[in-house]
C-alpha cells in the first residue's frame, strides 16, 4: 500500500524524529532551548501522547531557578512518577532544598509536589521537609503542609501516624490563619475516610473545638467555609442553646454569594433544628430558609440551580410549608435546558394550593403546549396531580385536558391523559359528574391508546365502569383474543377486569370471557405472577362463598392521595441527611451507589 | 454574494462553535434570498448551488433550495446539468413531493445526443427513483440497451436494477435482457448484469428458473478472471477485478440455492469454487476479500465433503492471522459453518474463548456468539464457566442481555444435571441479575415448579437467598428469589444457610427482612419497582399461610395494607383483594393459595447478536 | 472533593486534564463520550440529560461552557453543589485571564492553566479561586517578569491567606474615589394578551474603588423596613441579598449595617432580589405583536410597542427581537420609528429603537418569504418576542444609597463617592405568542 | 453488495463529505452520524475496521488525517467495502495529484465525480482504475468547452 503511506507522509509530515528532537532539546547546553523543550514535552502529555521515556532527560531540568520551568518538571514529576519510581529519588534533594528556600511559594510548590509523588520509597524522605513546613512561620506553607499529610497518609498509613503528624495536624486546626485551620480539617476529613484501623481515632469533636470552628467561619475563604459548615453538619449539639448558637452563626452565611456556601449553611440549620427546643424558635429559623432556598433557583449557572431544585425538593417534602408563597419564582424560562424545565415543574406541583391553583394551571396548560414531548407529558402529569391534590380544581383541569386533546390531538396525548383521568377517577371514586365528564372522552379515543399504562387505565376502567361503556363486549372480545400478546402487565389488568365485570353481571353474558381468560393465563401464559393471580382468582371462583367472593373481587379501592411520588420515610431521613451531596441529586441514599471500598486507599505501597 | 471558496474558508476560519453557527446562517439566508430572485443567471445559481451542496454536507438545512436544483438542471449548459443532477441526487429522496417535476427532465435528458448527459440523468435515476418515477421513464432505460455504449448500458443495468427494487412488475421488462447481456465480456457490464439477476430474482420468482439458467455462463466467467494473466488495470496485488469476482460469486450463491438449480450445475459450482479457493493467496486483503466470498458461498450451497475440508482450512488460516479483519471475518464465517461441519469449528475452540477477553469489542461480539454456537453436551462445563466468568467482568451492558438469554438456552438444552442446571442460572442471576429478561424469569421460575426433588429444590432456594444477602441490588435475582420464599417458603423455614463468611438460618425475621427490603428498595427504576412489589406482595399473601407465628403473620398483614393506598394501579388493586384474602378464614386461604401446579415448559428461545439473521 | 478535573470538547474528547488525587484510573475519562451519547440516545428529546453521570462507581459532574465541558470525576458521595461552583469558578478565573475560554484558548495557554489549576485545587480540595489575586503571582507574562526579575520575587501575596484574602496592602492613589453603580435588571413574563405572569427585579449595587490603604466602608441605604423583618408595611422587602466576602455578615445579619474593606478595583458589592410575590410590576415596555403564517409562501408581522414609563424618563436602545422561522427570507419591512433588521443567525428581526421617551407608541409591520418546499422537521417551537432596554436615572424597586462612609484609620484622606442608577431588562423580559 | 451511506470524518470529528444511498431522514442521519462520529474516534488504531451497529455493519479506515466510513449490510463483504473505499482513495490520489484534506474540503463536487463514477446507488459499478477517472475528465472537458461556447456567445 504504498500509496497510502504516501498520503499518510504527505499529511503528517516525518514523524519519527518527535522524541529524538525532544530528549536533545531537553539536554541542550542553551538554557531557553531546554525549557522551550519541557513546555513542549508537557503539551505533548496533555494531548495524551506517553512521553514517559523522557523522563530522565526532563528531571535533569528540575535545578533551575527559573519558576515557571520549576514548575513544569513538577508536573511532569507527578505524572510519570510510576513509571520511573527509582529515577525519582534522585530529585529527593530538590526537593528537600526547596522546602528550605527563602522564598514561601518554592516551599510550599515543593511540599505539594512530593505529596504527589506517590512512590513508596518517597515515605523515607519526606518526614523532615513535612514537619518542617507543618510549623513553617508563613500560613501559605503550613496550608499546603496541612494537605499533604493526607496525602502521606495514602501512601503510608502507618508512618504517617509513626512520624505524629496527625498529632501536628489536629493541633493546626487551632491555627491563627483560617485557611490553615480548613486544609488541616479537610485533611483530617480525607484521612478518616481513609483510614481503616479501627484504633486509630483520627479526629473527634467537643464544644470547644466547635466554638473555635465558629469563630473562624467568618475570616475564611467561600471555600473554607463550606469546609467548616459541612463539618458543623457531622457534629450533634449538647444543648438546646449549643444548637440555637450554631444556627445562628450559620445564619449570616445564608446571604453569600456563593450558593454552595448557602446550601451548605442550610444544611447546618436544619440538621439542628432538631434540637432546637421552642417551636416558635424553629418555625421562625425555617421561615428565614425560604428566601435561600429560592436564590439557589436565580444562580446564573444552571447545573447549580438544577443541583439547587433537586435539594429543594427533598426539603420541600420534609418542611411542604416552606415555600407555599413561592411558586412564580419556578416557572420555566423559554432559555432554561430542558432538564431544568422538567424538574421546576416537578418543584410547581408540589407548590399547588387553593390560592394558585388557578394561576398555576394555566401557566401548566402553556408548557402542554410545547414542543418538547418529555415537557408535554410532565405538564399533563402536573395538571392531573393538581387536580387530585386540589378537589376544586378537577373540572377545570378535565378541561384543559380535553381541549387539548381537541387542539392537538396527538397519541401522546391522548395516552398520557387517559392515565391522568383514570387516577383522576380514582382520587374520586363514585362521583357521578366526574364519571359522565370523563369516560366518554377516554371511550372516544380507546383506539388510539397504545401506552402500557395508558393500556392498563382503560382496561381498569372497564371493569369499574361497565356500564359506561356502551361496546363493552366488542372491547373484551379484542382484549382476551389478543391476550398472549399483552405485557404481562396488561394481561393482569384484563385478568382482574374481566373477572370483575363477570360478577358484577348479574347474566352470564361475560361467562366466555372468564374461562377463556383464566385457561390462558393459567396454560399458556408464561409469567408466573399472571399464573398465580389467574390461580387465585380461579380458585377463589371454584369456593363456595360467594360472599366472600364478591368481598374479595368487588373490593372498592380507597381514594388514592395524590400521584406526586414521595420518598420512602427511610430514604428521606437518609437523604436530608445527604443535602447537598451526590445523594441529593441522584435522590438515591449513598449506600446505593457508592462502593463502600472508595474509602479504602486504593495504592497499597509496594 | 461571495464565492464557494470564500464560504468555506469563513466557515473554516471561525473560531468558535457559535461563530461558525452564525457564518452558516447567514449564509444560507443570502442564498435563500437571491433563490427569490427572478432574473438569477446560471452562473449565480451555479455558485448557489455548490454552496448549497456545503451546507449539505455540513449537515445544515437545504430544503429551500430543492426546487433551484430542477431549475439548474434543466439548463442546456452541461456544467449546470452536472451540478444540477449532482445536488438532485444529494438532496432529495424518492420521499420529496417536488419528485414530479424532475420526470421531464430525467426523459428528455435520457434520450439527449450526448451520452454524458444521458449518463448523469441515468446516474440520478438511480439515486431518487420512487415507484412512480419507475413506472414512467423504464422505457428510456430500455431503450439504453439496445445502444451499443457500453459506459451507458453498464449504468443501465444497475438503474434498471433499482427500477426492479421499486416496482416488482418491471422485472418482466427486463428480464429478456439478461440472456444478451450474460453474454457480454466487459468487466463493469458482468457487474450490472450480476446486480440485475439479483435483483430480477428478488422480485420474481417466475422469473427464477430462467435466471438459474445462467449459472453455467456465470462459471464461465468467474473461470476466465480467476485465469487470466497480470490486467494491470484491474489487478489489485495480485489479484485480478476482485470487485467483480466477488460479485459473480454471490450472484452463483443466489442462484445456487434455488430449488431449480440442477446437479450438474452445482457440480459445476463446486469445481470453480474450488479453483477458486486454491488458487489464489496472496496473504493480502484483496485476496482475502475474494476467499471469505468463496467461503461464504461454499457452506452457503450443498458443496462436497472436500471443498467444505478446503473452506474450513481457509478459515482456519484466517482465524490465525494478525490481521484484526481477518480474523474477525473468520469468526464471523464460522458462525454459519457450525451447523455444517461442527467438528470442524470446535477444533478452534481454544482460539474461540480467547478472542472473548480481546480489546475490540467487534472481535468480542463475535466470539460471544461463537462461544454459544459451539456449546454442546460435552463441553458444557468448560464453556459455561469460561461465559460467565466473562459475563461477571463484562462491562458492555449492551452484551448482557444477549449472554443471560443465551445461558438459559444452552443450560437447558446441555445441562448434564439438575443441581449443575440450577448452579448455573443462579449463578447468573447473581452476576447479571439485572439484564436479564421477563421471560427468562419466568423461564427460571417454571424450572424449580418443575424440580420435584425436595432436596434440590430446598438447596436452589438458599442458594437464591444468600446470593441475595450478598448482593441485593440484583433485580431479577430479587424478584425470583421472592417469588420463591413466598411459594416454596415453608420447605426452607428454619434450614441453615452459608453465606460469605456466617452462617445463618433462614426464618421469618430473615425472610421478612428480604420482603421489606423489596418494598422499600431504591436501587430500581419506577417500574422495576412496581414489578417487584407485585411480587412482594404475592410473597406475603402465600406466606401469611406459612409462617407460625402471629407477629410474623402481624407484620405482613401491616406490610400489605400499607399499599392499599398505592398509587399505582397494579399494586393497589393487588393489596386491596389480597387484604380482603388475609380475613378470610384459613381453610379457604389454604386453599386459594395451594401450591402453584408446574405448567407447560416451553423452549428457551435463541437469539441472534447481529441485526438480521444468517442465511 | 474532586479527583480529576478535565476539560473536553464539545464531542467529548478530552483536551486538558488535571489528577489531584490518582485514586480514579487515568483513562476513566475515554468512557465519557460515549456516556454522554447514552444519556442522549435513550430518548430523543435529551430529557435524560444531568449535569452528573454516575457509572461504574465513578460520578462525572459537568458543567459546559461554550461548547465545552468541564468535568470532575469522583469516588465518593461528594458535595455536588461545591464542585459545580467550583467548576464555574474554574471557568470564570480563565475567562478574566484569557477574555473568552474556548477550545483555542486552552489549547493556546496550557502552561498558565495547568499553574492555575495548581493553586486553585490541591488534593481534592478547593483553594484559591479569586483572580484578583491569582494575577498578582500567576502571571502571563511569567517570561518577562523573570528576564526584569530574579524569580525569587514572586511570593504568595499575603492576601492568599490572611482574614482579609481580597485585598493586598500598601495600593496607593492620588485620587481617592469610589464609584457606585445600582444597576436593576427586570424579567419579566407576560402572555400574549398583555399580563404579566412572572416579574422580578434583580439588583445589584457595583463599586468601582480607587482608594488607599486598608479603608473601612460603610455604606447607607434607604432602608427603613427593607432590611426589616415585619413584611407587613408598604415598604420594599429585599429577598435573598447576597454580598460580596468582604462583607461582614454577621454585622449585617445582627446590626443591619453593611460594613466592609472593598477589594481594589470593580466589584459587586451586594444583589437583592424583588419578586412578584410583593408586586407584578405592569410591563414597561408593552409590545403587542400578530404573526400570521401562510404555509409556503409568506408570512406577516405586525408589531407595536409602548413605553409604559413617567412621560419624562427615556428608554434607551431598546430592541425588539422578534422570532421568526429559521427559513425566512427577503425581509420587507417598515418601522414608524427605528430601524428593523434581519438577523438570520438568530432566526429573528430586530427592531431598534434608540431613544423611546415615556408615554409614547410605535408600530413595525414587515413580510418575509417562506420556500415552497417546507421544512420536514421543521419544530413548532413557540419562541416568545425579547426586549432589551436600559432606562437610566430610575430604579424599578425605589432603592436609594444616602450615604458612603470611607473611613482609612492611617491615611485619613477624603474621598467622595459617585452614584449612577440605572433599570435594564434582564436576561429573561419575554413576550409570549399566540 | 450494498453500501448504505459513505462518510469522510476529519479526525476531529467534522464532515467532509457524505453520500447516502438509502433513503433517511435529515434528522436520523445527524443521529447516525453522531453516534459513528463518537464511536469511530473512541476506537483505538489497532482495532479491526469493522464495527457492529444496530442493524448494519460499519467499516472504516482511517488515511491520514480523514476517515472513510461506509455502512454496508449484514451479510456484505466486509473486505471488499475496504477495497472499495481504497480503491475511492486512489481515484482521488491520483485525480487531484496527491490528494489532502484540504483538496477534498475546497474540492467536494470533484470527489462526488469520483465517487459517482465509481459507485452507483450503492454498488461499485466500474472495476477499472482507468475508465473511472478517464470519465470524469472527459466530462470536466466538456463542461470547460461549455464555458469556451459562452464566452463565443
Amino acid at each position: 500500500m504504498s500509496l497510502e503511506k504516501k498520503i499518510r507522509k504527505f499529511l503528517q509530515g516525518p514523524k519519527k524524529g518527535e522524541a529524538y528532537e525532544l530528549r536533545s532539546g531537553l539536554v541542550s547546553q542553551y538554557k531557553y532551548e531546554r525549557k522551550d523543550a519541557i513546555q513542549r514535552v508537557i503539551q505533548a502529555m496533555t494531548v495524551g501522547k506517553d512521553v514517559s521515556s523522557l523522563f530522565p532527560d526532563v528531571l535533569k531540568n528540575i535545578a533551575t531557578y527559573d519558576l515557571e520551568q520549576k514548575k513544569l518538571v513538577y508536573l511532569y514529576l507527578m505524572n510519570y512518577a510510576k513509571s520511573h519510581p527509582e529515577l525519582c529519588i534522585l530529585a529527593v534533594n530538590t526537593f528537600v532544598q526547596d522546602t528550605e528556600d527563602p522564598n514561601p511559594l518554592i516551599r510550599a510548590l515543593a511540599i505539594r509536589t512530593m505529596g504527589c509523588v506517590r512512590v513508596a520509597r518517597m515515605v523515607d524522605f519526606i518526614e523532615i521537609p513535612l514537619k518542617r513546613t507543618l510549623s513553617d512561620d508563613n500560613p501559605y506553607v503550613r496550608k499546603t503542609a496541612a494537605i499533604c499529610v493526607a496525602k502521606l497518609f495514602d501512601l503510608s498509613p502507618k508512618a504517617c501516624v509513626e512520624f505524629g503528624f496527625l498529632d501536628q495536624l489536629r493541633g493546626l486546626i487551632k491555627d491563627s490563619n483560617p485557611m490553615v485551620v480548613a486544609n488541616a480539617l479537610n485533611s483530617l476529613f480525607e484521612i478518616k475516610d481513609m483510614n481503616v484501623d479501627s484504633s486509630l481515632v483520627v479526629l473527634e469533636f467537643d464544644s470547644e473545638l466547635i466554638k473555635t470552628l465558629l469563630m473562624c467561619l467568618n475570616e475564611c475563604t467561600e471555600w473554607g467555609r463550606i469546609t467548616i459548615l459541612d463539618t458543623l453538619t457531622k457534629y450533634e449539639a449538647s444543648s438546646s442553646e449549643e444548637a440555637s448558637h450554631i444556627i445562628d452563626r450559620a445564619t449570616p452565611q445564608l446571604q453569600h454569594a456563593n450558593p454552595s456556601v448557602v446550601l451548605s449553611s442550610i444544611k447546618v440549620i436544619l440538621h439542628h433544628l432538631g434540637s432546637v427546643k421552642m417551636p416558635a424558635q424553629r418555625s421562625a429559623i425555617l421561615k428565614k430558609l425560604s428566601s435561600p432556598l429560592v436564590s439557589l433557583v436565580s444562580s446564573s449557572i444552571p447545573e447549580a440551580q438544577y443541583v439547587g431544585l433537586k435539594n429543594i425538593r427533598i426539603i420541600l417534602e420534609k418542611y411542604p410549608q416552606i415555600l407555599s408563597k413561592e411558586l412564580r419564582v419556578f416557572f420555566i424560562k423559554y432559555s432554561d435546558p430542558l432538564y431544568l424545565k422538567l424538574e421546576k415543574l416537578e418543584i410547581m406541583v408540589r407548590l399547588a394550593n387553593e390560592s394558585n391553583s388557578t394561576l398555576l394551571l394555566s401557566e401548566l396548560k402553556e408548557y402542554a403546549m410545547e414542543f418538547e414531548s418529555a415537557l408535554v407529558i410532565k405538564a399533563i402529569k402536573s395538571i392531573g396531580s393538581v387536580a387530585i391534590k386540589l378537589p376544586d380544581c378537577v373540572i377545570k383541569a378535565v378541561n384543559i385536558l380535553s381541549g387539548l386533546i381537541d387542539q392537538r390531538g396527538d397519541s401522546l396525548i391522548v395516552n398520557e391523559t387517559t392515565t391522568v383521568f383514570t387516577n383522576i377517577l380514582r382520587r374520586y371514586p363514585g362521583k357521578n359528574d366526574y364519571i359522565t365528564l370523563i369516560v366518554p372522552i377516554i371511550s372516544a379515543h380507546v383506539s388510539e391508546i397504545n401506552k402500557s399504562e395508558a393500556t392498563a387505565s382503560y382496561i381498569w376502567l372497564f371493569g369499574e365502569y361497565p356500564k359506561y361503556f356502551s361496546n363493552l363486549k366488542d372491547h373484551l372480545d379484542s382484549l382476551v383474543d389478543k391476550f398472549l400478546e399483552y405485557e404481562s402487565s396488561i394481561q393482569l389488568h384484563i385478568l382482574t377486569s374481566v373477572v370483575k365485570i363477570n360478577m358484577a353481571s348479574s347474566s352470564n353474558k361475560y361467562s366466555n370471557h372468564l374461562q377463556r381468560v383464566l385457561e390462558l393465563a393459567t396454560k399458556e401464559c408464561e409469567s408466573a405472577d399472571v399464573r398465580d393471580k389467574a390461580y387465585i382468582y380461579w380458585r377463589l371462583l371454584s369456593s363456595t362463598s360467594t360472599d366472600s367472593q364478591k368481598k374479595v373481587i368487588l373490593a372498592k379501592l380507597p381514594p388514592i392521595e395524590t400521584t406526586i411520588p414521595s420518598f420512602n420515610p427511610v430514604v428521606l431521613e437518609h437523604l436530608i441527611k445527604e443535602l447537598s451531596t451526590l445523594s441529593s441529586v441522584y435522590h438515591r441514599p449513598s449506600y446505593t451507589f457508592i462502593d463502600p471500598s472508595v474509602y479504602s486507599p486504593v495504592n497499597e505501597v509496594q | 454574494m461571495g464565492s464557494l471558496k470564500t464560504f468555506i474558508k469563513n466557515v473554516r476560519k471561525s473560531k468558535t462553535i457559535a461563530d461558525e453557527r452564525a457564518v452558516i446562517k447567514k449564509e444560507s439566508a443570502s442564498i435563500r434570498t437571491s433563490f427569490r430572485d427572478a432574473g438569477l443567471d446560471h452562473t449565480t445559481r451555479r455558485i448557489n448551488i455548490s454552496k448549497l451542496l456545503y451546507l449539505y454536507i455540513l449537515g445544515e438545512k437545504t430544503h429551500f433550495g430543492q426546487v433551484e436544483c430542477l431549475k439548474l438542471l434543466a439548463s442546456p449548459r452541461f456544467a449546470d446539468k452536472r451540478l444540477g443532477y449532482l445536488a438532485t441526487t444529494l438532496l432529495l429522496d424518492e420521499n420529496q413531493e417536488v419528485l414530479t417535476l424532475l420526470t421531464n427532465s430525467l426523459d428528455n435528458d435520457m434520450q439527449h445526443p450526448n451520452p454524458f448527459i444521458v449518463g448523469i440523468a441515468l446516474c440520478c435515476l438511480g439515486s431518487v427513483a420512487s415507484a412512480d418515477l419507475a413506472r414512467d421513464l423504464h422505457g428510456n432505460v430500455e431503450r439504453i440497451f439496445t445502444s451499443n455504449n457500453p459506459y451507458l448500458k453498464k449504468k443501465a443495468c444497475f438503474v434498471a436494477a433499482k427500477l426492479v427494487d421499486r416496482d416488482p412488475d418491471l422485472a418482466e421488462t427486463f428480464m429478456p435482457k439478461i440472456d444478451q447481456l450474460i453474454g457480454e465480456k466487459s468487466p463493469s457490464i458482468l457487474l450490472g448484469v450480476s446486480r440485475l439477476i439479483q435483483a430480477i430474482y428478488d422480485a420474481s420468482p417466475e422469473s427464477r428458473p430462467a435466471l438459474v439458467k445462467t449459472v453455467p455462463r456465470i462459471v464461465g466467467h468467474i473461470k476466465r478472471v480467476v485465469s487470466t494473466g497480470y490486467l494491470p488495470d484491474y489487478d489489485i496485488l495480485g489479484v485480478t477485478d476482485p470487485f467483480l469476482q466477488v460479485s459473480l460469486l454471490s450472484t452463483l450463491r443466489t442462484l445456487a440455492m434455488d430449488s431449480t438449480c440442477s446437479e450438474k450445475y452445482l457440480e459445476e459450482i463446486n469445481d470453480i469454487l474450488t479453483q477458486v479457493a486454491s488458487n489464489i493467496d496472496t496473504g493480502k486483503n484483496p485476496a482475502h476479500a475474494v476467499l471469505y466470498e468463496c467461503i461464504k458461498t461454499i457452506f452457503t450451497i450443498r458443496s462436497d465433503q472436500s471443498l467444505r475440508v478446503l473452506g474450513v482450512n481457509l478459515l482456519g488460516k484466517f482465524l490465525s492471522s494478525k490481521d484484526n479483519n481477518t480474523k474477525y471475518v473468520a469468526l464471523n464465517t464460522l458462525l454459519t459453518v457450525i451447523s455444517i461441519e461442527p467438528q470442524a469449528v470446535q477444533r478452534h475452540r481454544s482460539t474461540i474463548v480467547s478472542c472473548l477477553s480481546d480489546g475490540d469489542i467487534s472481535i468480542r461480539r463475535r466470539a460471544l456468539e461463537l462461544s454459544f454456537a459451539i456449546l454442546n453436551e460435552s463441553n458444557v462445563r468448560v464453556l459455561v464457566r469460561e461465559i460467565l466468568q466473562f459475563l461477571e467482568n463484562c462491562q458492555d451492558n449492551e452484551l448482557k442481555p444477549y449472554i443471560t438469554s443465551q445461558l438459559i438456552y444452552v443450560s437447558d438444552k446441555f445441562s448434564p444435571n439438575q443441581k449443575w442446571h440450577f448452579d448455573t442460572l443462579t449463578r447468573m442471576l447473581r452476576s447479571a441479575g439485572s439484564d436479564v429478561s421477563s421471560e427468562s424469569v419466568s423461564h427460571i421460575l417454571a424450572l424449580i415448579m418443575q424440580c420435584k426433588d425436595t432436596e434440590l429444590k430446598k438447596h436452589v432456594i438458599s442458594k437464591l437467598v444468600s446470593s441475595w444477602l450478598h448482593d441485593s441490588t440484583q433485580f431479577c435475582l430479587s424478584l425470583v428469589t421472592i417469588w420463591t420464599l413466598g411459594e416454596y417458603g415453608d420447605l426452607v423455614l428454619e434450614s441453615g444457610i452459608y453465606t460469605e463468611e456466617t452462617e445463618k438460618v433462614i426464618d421469618d425475621t430473615l425472610i421478612l427482612s428480604i420482603i421489606e427490603s423489596g418494598i422499600n428498595n431504591t436501587t430500581f427504576t419506577e417500574s422495576e419497582t412496581t414489578l417487584l412489589v407485585s411480587y412482594v406482595l404475592t410473597a406475603i399473601i402465600k406466606l401469611s399461610i406459612k409462617f407460625k407465628r402471629p407477629e410474623s403473620i402481624e407484620r405482613l398483614r401491616v406490610i400489605l395494607n400499607s399499599k392499599t393506598h398505592d398509587t399505582n394501579l397494579e399494586i393497589q388493586t393487588r393489596a386491596v383483594e389480597y387484604k380482603e384474602i388475609f380475613t378470610q378464614d384459613l381453610q379457604l386461604k389454604k386453599g386459594i393459595l395451594a401450591k402453584m401446579p408446574p405448567p407447560v415448559m416451553k423452549e428457551a428461545q435463541t437469539m441472534s447478536l447481529q441485526g438480521s439473521s444468517h442465511q | 472533593m474532586a479527583s480529576q478535573v478535565h476539560f473536553l470538547d464539545i464531542k467529548g474528547k478530552p483536551l486538558l486534564s488535571r489528577d489531584y488525587k490518582g485514586d480514579i484510573p487515568p483513562n476513566t475519562i475515554e468512557k465519557f463520550p460515549l456516556l454522554i451519547l447514552e444519556l442522549e440516545d435513550d430518548n430523543d428529546e435529551e430529557s435524560n440529560y444531568k449535569p452528573f453521570i454516575n457509572h461504574q462507581g465513578i460520578n462525572y459532574i459537568y458543567i459546559s461552557h461554550n461548547n465545552l465541558y468541564i468535568c470532575a470525576l469522583t469516588r465518593k458521595n461528594e458535595n455536588v453543589m461545591a464542585i459545580i461552583v467550583f467548576l464555574s469558578k474554574i471557568v470564570e478565573v480563565l475567562t478574566q485571564y484569557f477574555k473568552t475560554l474556548e477550545e483555542e484558548s486552552i489549547r493556546d495557554n496550557f502552561v498558565i492553566i495547568y499553574e492555575l489549576l495548581d493553586e486553585m485545587m490541591d488534593f481534592g480540595y478547593a483553594q484559591t479561586t479569586d483572580t484578583k489575586i491569582l494575577k498578582q503571582y500567576i502571571t502571563q507574562d511569567y517570561f518577562k517578569l523573570i528576564k526584569k526579575t530574579p524569580s525569587r520575587i514572586v511570593q504568595p501575596p499575603n492576601a492568599v491567606t490572611n482574614s482579609v484574602n481580597w485585598r493586598s496592602e500598601g495600593i496607593m492613589y492620588k485620587k481617592n474615589e469610589a464609584f457606585l453603580d445600582v444597576v436593576e435588571s427586570i424579567n419579566m413574563l407576560i402572555s400574549a394578551s398583555g399580563h404579566v405572569l412572572n416579574s422580578e427585579i434583580l439588583g445589584k449595587i457595583k463599586i468601582k474603588s480607587h482608594l488607599s490603604g486598608m479603608p473601612d466602608l460603610r455604606l447607607g441605604l434607604n432602608d427603613k423596613g427593607i432590611f426589616s423583618e415585619e413584611t407587613n408595611n408598604r415598604n420594599l422587602d429585599l429577598e435573598d441579598i447576597k454580598f460580596h466576602q468582604c462583607v461582614r455578615l454577621s454585622k449585617f445579619e445582627n446590626e443591619k449595617i453593611i460594613t466592609f474593606i472593598p477589594p481594589d478595583g470593580e466589584f459587586t458589592l451586594m444583589s437583592y432580589r424583588l419578586s412578584s410575590n410583593q408586586f407584578l410590576v405592569k410591563p414597561l415596555i408593552l409590545v403587542d405583536c400578530k404573526i400570521k403564517v401562510h404555509q409556503h409562501s409568506r408570512i406577516e408581522i405586525i408589531c407595536s410597542v409602548k413605553a409604559q414609563i413617567k412621560k419624562k424618563s427615556v428608554a434607551n436602545n431598546v430592541e425588539v427581537m422578534i422570532p421568526i422561522p429559521e427559513d425566512a427570507d427577503t425581509p420587507k419591512s417598515s418601522a414608524q420609528y427605528g430601524s428593523v433588521k434581519w438577523y438570520p443567525e438568530k432566526a429573528c428581526l430586530i427592531w431598534k429603537l434608540r431613544t423611546f421617551p415615556g408615554g409614547k407608541q410605535y408600530f413595525m409591520s414587515s413580510e418575509l418569504g417562506l420556500p415552497a418546499v417546507s421544512d420536514p422537521e421543521a419544530i413548532l417551537s413557540k419562541r416568545p418576542i425579547k426586549l432589551n432596554f436600559s432606562i437610566p436615572y430610575f430604579t424599578t424597586s425605589g432603592i436609594q444609597v444616602r450615604y458612603l462612609r470611607i473611613n482609612e484609620p492611617k491615611l485619613q484622606y477624603q474621598s467622595y463617592p459617585w452614584v449612577r442608577y440605572i433599570t435594564q431588562a434582564g436576561d429573561d423580559y419575554t413576550v409570549r405568542i399566540k | 453488495m450494498a453500501i448504505q451511506f459513505i462518510l469522510l470524518l476529519s479526525r476531529q470529528g467534522k464532515m467532509r463529505l457524505s453520500r447516502w444511498y438509502q433513503t433517511v431522514s435529515q434528522k436520523e442521519k445527524a443521529k447516525i452520524t453522531k453516534e459513528l462520529t463518537t464511536l469511530i474516534l473512541s476506537r483505538r488504531a489497532k482495532m479491526c475496521s469493522v464495527l457492529e451497529y444496530k442493524e448494519i455493519k460499519i467499516v472504516y479506515r482511517r488515511y491520514a488525517s480523514l476517515f472513510f466510513v461506509t455502512g454496508i449490510e449484514q451479510n456484505d463483504n466486509e473486505l471488499l467495502a475496504l477495497e472499495t473505499m481504497h480503491r475511492f482513495v486512489e481515484q482521488m490520489d491520483k485525480h487531484y495529484g496527491n490528494v489532502c484534506e484540504l483538496d477534498i474540503i475546497f474540492g467536494f463536487e470533484q470527489a462526488y465525480h469520483i465517487l459517482d463514477e465509481l459507485i452507483l446507488d450503492g454498488y461499485v459499478h466500474e472495476s477499472s482504475k482507468k475508465e473511472v477517472l478517464r470519465r470524469v475528465s472527459q466530462q470536466d472537458e466538456l463542461e470547460n468547452m461549455d464555458e469556451f461556447d459562452n464566452i463565443l456567445t
